[in-house]
């Protein structure tokens, strides 16, 4: 079968070219295609009769790209059902992605499934001096000897490296006298709040990656506004001049109807 | 280029369209901040709604496709965002959408005591079974709609039209006469539907969906041009306006206003300096003034 | 891919649209020799009609506007084009339209005395103040002139709708009640207008007129999924249709057969022989048939 | 003014930057742009609230074209009342133009008006032995002096050159012996019908540009169908292959109402 090239307009359906199950509730579907990319973009991905919804690209390589999943709802769940085979339609890639300057000395702070979008960055990233992963528990590590970087692993249950969170590690290495010109962060909103005060506090200026309910994807809809920052257009990567004005970073959101909520609010019916 | 418009003076005739980029304070301030002169809320409605699943939302190449399906947080749920809007230092026009006129009536009545600039009644929305559209075709019930929400509101009126009226000059002169005090044309047009023929599916989750951008251009000049023959308050002529020309086109046409929602798409939130500034630019070039061209289609 | 189409084997179900290259039997020839199936003739009318003045027909890039006025030799002054048609090797349509129901009647009867092997009526044109329109956006009339037509005539009725009715799929009903044998959807879409800002003039002479091509097929695909829902009769679905992989979405949607018009501007004449091969590829690909894709897109 | 680029799609404006009175009854209107160009191709002129009418680009260089105008109907006559500074619109380049191959021996045969699309034929060929040139009368003779090769005239009331028709002329040359590898005519179709004629009883190829009624310009409103060809879109110009499979040549032509007439008659109410 030809595929249409993949644009942000009409999404186009990829069969999976192979489907990796990471760990407990977390997989990876393959596609034999090549996307314009750059770490931290998006792709919509649409499962027909059910819903579409956005995905980070965790692997980008000549000819294949993938997107990595963690089961949480009806769509996420149905999406690791999917085999080698399935079709999916895939529209995009959207979003701004990650800022890279070569000869920078980064740190890299992924929490659970935030390790998706930091995975190809730290494929292309020569410079990543620490590298830090947080998860729920050993069994939620995602991409085992995929990175030459070692990284620092916590957990919440401390079945793998130290038990607690990836800001106590990220602190650590800063009042060791680790130098960071970026420290590139995604998890947990939170998580990512947390990082960027420490950045703050030291000086270091930081990007992460943030999370919305989105529709169209480019910047019409205004499904996913946080403040005055339309994630999905001009993020989902935020640096740390952006995230300064960001009163919403952390605080508020938009449920689908539009309406603004607290952030707990707002994830007590979106992933975490 | 500032411009009266009612009882408002705007800094231009720019107009942000309804359902493009939300109802929150910061992201029309910031809209505002990139040069529109009046910005127009997401349409609120009677009852808080998710709107459909996606995909709502379909870039085609020469416009949009759009079935989003009126997501509202209900008008009773909006305490925050009126709030934050209070002290706003922009003008702003509050879109209401509702399926009875009731259900118009309350929400605007509601909504016009949070004192925005206008009132819009959406009564041409094509996205859901039961909201709207129907009010919009038919010359009664627009009639109806306009003259009971106009009874409970205190701000000037504008009433949304949408092209699927067989005659939408006829609809226009009927909201005229019912009170309204300008017309804005037009909602989407349509419906449409794409099929993916890999699933056989439609695209869109709710099927069919409305056309926007530069597609449904000449359907809206056209719109514009047979209202303004029609009536004597003034027109927000919207629908696939993208450059300064474009908007030059829908004043020559009869518009007092320019609205502009897929271009944002296109051109960036930045699109509205540059469309104001480009109907500057070309205005400055002929000579001439907004109130010269506006209706120039029409002489003969 | 040689196809049933009512009384009729088709070699491919790619049909001419009306209006395109015109009337007379070489050309039509040579459509067929480029691969079409069945070839529609322009719209024969009760009168000589020389038609507007140009500008009538423009290309705006995702499509194009026009209002060629209808222009038509009149019914009564068409024998050389008949006689050559007589010792035709390949299947046409005969389009009719009027401005009253006695007039279509009086138009058909005499076509279908010259054999076509189908005939249409065209209740959908927009270009012209006094022609047609009225007839395919209101059921009452739709239903008269179908039942005058079906009357006179000794050939299948196609009637051929217009988008702008509020409910095409109750249009399309009503005709199939009144004895269409098919339905042929959509016409141009509109009216639009296009206005030169340099001479703050519509570029067409009639100002307004149909836009066609790639910018209407969502609509033309809405249409047809919505009539194929109300109706048993084939539909021949057009609008937009320019490549194989557009013509398997409008069969998706429910067409039998699939009409090209605009896009022998983009693709040439070939464009039949093109869009059929492509199809043709694409069944294959899919080991599928042209039978179970139609209505597809209606399965959940 | 910046003008937008014209195109063969809406017409767009211009401003007649220079008129220039032919002869009785002519004139040629001059363009400050650079269109797209090979000889023989045509755009289509509209004069707001009047028509729109098909011309022969008859002046091509750098940066302008022009197009010669001769005072027939309505249109035309409006047309040269134009003066410099005027707004015309235009869109096109349409049609296919002469084919031309380097180093061939080529007559040209001009007819009155059909002397416009000849003109930039003669301007870029550089092999031209013959240059035929018929008019009415010396009076409308057009382009005086700007031809490197010099033309042979004749005239209706003999008062310039041979008195009689530009096929005496081209067969005399040919009677005489002369070669050519190609005759390339324009004018009255009567008079490209003989240069045909006499072309195939000589062996020769020859090419002719035909003027039908015209709407769309490019191939499909079917206005201009001339038997199989369409002449705006595979013409205007035609090629002896062609033309003696085109049995409407010389005979057949349909009025604006789409009827099929004889030649005489369409000529009738149209130029010539
Ligand atoms: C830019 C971006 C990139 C992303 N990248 C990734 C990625 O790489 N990997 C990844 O796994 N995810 C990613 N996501 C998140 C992803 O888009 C989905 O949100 C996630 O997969 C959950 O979707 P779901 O439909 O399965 O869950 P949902 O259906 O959204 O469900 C999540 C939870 O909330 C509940 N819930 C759902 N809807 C409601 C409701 N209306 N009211 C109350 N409760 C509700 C569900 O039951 C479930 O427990 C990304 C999001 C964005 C914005
Ligand atoms: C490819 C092409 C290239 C051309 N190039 C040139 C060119 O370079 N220069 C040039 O001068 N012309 C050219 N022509 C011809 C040009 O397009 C016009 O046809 C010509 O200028 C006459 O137009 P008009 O409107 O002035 O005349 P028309 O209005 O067509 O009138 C011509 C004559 O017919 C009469 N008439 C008009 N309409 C009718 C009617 N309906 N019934 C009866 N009588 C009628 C008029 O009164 C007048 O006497 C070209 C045509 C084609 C197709
Ligand atoms: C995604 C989207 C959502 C829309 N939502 C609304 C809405 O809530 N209320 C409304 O009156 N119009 C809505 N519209 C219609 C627009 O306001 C506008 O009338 C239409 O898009 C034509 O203008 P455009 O071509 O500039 O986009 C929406 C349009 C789009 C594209
Ligand atoms: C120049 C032109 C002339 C047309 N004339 C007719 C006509 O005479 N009768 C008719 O039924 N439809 C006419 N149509 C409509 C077409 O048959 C067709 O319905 C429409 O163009 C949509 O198909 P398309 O997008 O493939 O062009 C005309 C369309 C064009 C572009
Ligand atoms: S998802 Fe529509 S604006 Fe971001
Ligand atoms: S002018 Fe339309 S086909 Fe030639």
């Amino acid at each position: 079968m030809m595929t249409n090239p993949i644009t942000d307009q009409k999404p186009v359906m990829l069969r999976v070219m192979e489907k990796k199950t990471e760990n407990t509730g977390f997989a990876t579907l393959f596609f034999e295609y090549s996307l314009p990319f750059r770490p931290g973009r998006f792709i919509m991905v649409w499962i027909p009769g059910l819903d579409e919804k956005p995905y980070t690209i965790s692997l980008h390589d000549q000819d294949r790209f993938a997107v990595t999943i963690e089961a949480k709802g009806i769509f996420s769940k149905k999406a690791l059902t999917l085999e080698k085979g399935d079709l999916i339609g895939i529209r995009g890639p959207f979003g701004n992605g990650f800022e890279i300057k070569p000869g920078q000395s980064a740190a890299v702070v992924a929490g659970g499934c935030g390790m998706a979008p930091l995975a190809t960055l730290a494929d292309h990233l020569p410079d990543i001096t620490t590298f830090i992963h947080g998860a729920r528990s050993k069994e939620f590590i995602l991409f085992p000897g995929r990175f030459s970087v070692p990284r620092e692993f916590c957990t919440d249950d401390g079945s793998l490296g130290h038990k607690g969170l990836v800001t106590d590690l990220l602190e650590k290495n800063i009042v060791l006298g680790k130098h960071f010109d970026m420290v590139y962060a995604c998890g947990p909103e939170i998580m990512m709040y947390k990082v960027f005060e420490l950045c703050e506090t030291h000086g270091i200026p930081c990007q992460v990656s943030l999370e919305r309910y989105m529709r169209c994807g480019f910047g019409v809809c205004g499904a996913c506004v946080c403040g005055k920052q339309v994630v999905c257009k001009d993020g989902p990567v935020f640096h740390s001049r952006d995230l300064r004005k960001m009163k919403d970073f952390n605080t508020k959101a938009l449920l689908k109807s539009g309406k603004e909520v607290d952030l707990s609010q707002y994830f007590s019916w979106r992933c975490q | 280029m500032s411009i009266r418009f009612l009882h408002k003076i705007l800094k231009n005739p720019t107009v942000l369209a309804s359902g493009i980029l939300g109802n929150s304070k910061d992201i029309l301030e910031r809209v505002h901040e990139n040069g529109c002169g009046l910005m127009t809320l997401k349409s609120i409605g009677p009852e808080p709604r998710d709107g459909h699943k996606n995909p709502t939302v379909i870039d085609l190449g020469c416009g949009m496709i759009n079935a989003v399906g009126l997501p509202s947080p209900g008008y009773l749920n909006m305490e925050n965002e009126w709030e934050a809007l209070e002290n706003r230092n922009f003008p702003i026009i509050a879109s209401v959408y509702g399926s009875s006129i009731d259900e118009y009536r309350k929400v605007a009545e509601y909504v016009s005591s949070k004192k925005p600039d206008f009132i819009e009644i959406n009564i041409s929305c094509p996205n859901s079974e039961k909201h709207g559209m129907i009010f919009g075709i038919n010359r009664e019930s627009s009639r109806d709609v306009v003259s009971a929400v106009k009874k409970v509101i205190s701000v000037p009126l504008i009433v949304k039209l949408t092209p699927q009226a067989p005659d939408i000059a006829d609809i226009a002169r009927t909201c005229e006469d019912a009170g309204a005090d300008a017309i804005c044309a037009i909602n989407t047009l349509g419906p449409g539907m794409v099929i993916d023929i890999e699933s056989k599916r439609p695209v869109l989750s709710f099927k069919k969906g409305g056309l926007s951008g530069p597609m449904i251009k000449p359907v809206a000049v056209r719109c514009v041009f047979d209202i303004y023959k029609a009536v004597s308050i003034p027109i927000i002529g919207l629908g696939g306006i993208t450059t300064g020309e474009d908007a030059v086109e829908m004043v020559m046409a009869g518009a007092s206003l320019v609205g502009i929602g897929t271009a944002v798409r296109y051109r960036g939130i930045e699109v509205f300096q540059k469309v104001a500034g480009e109907m500057d630019d070309w205005l400055a070039d002929h000579a001439l003034s907004l109130t010269d061209i506006k209706g120039a289609a029409h002489n003969e």
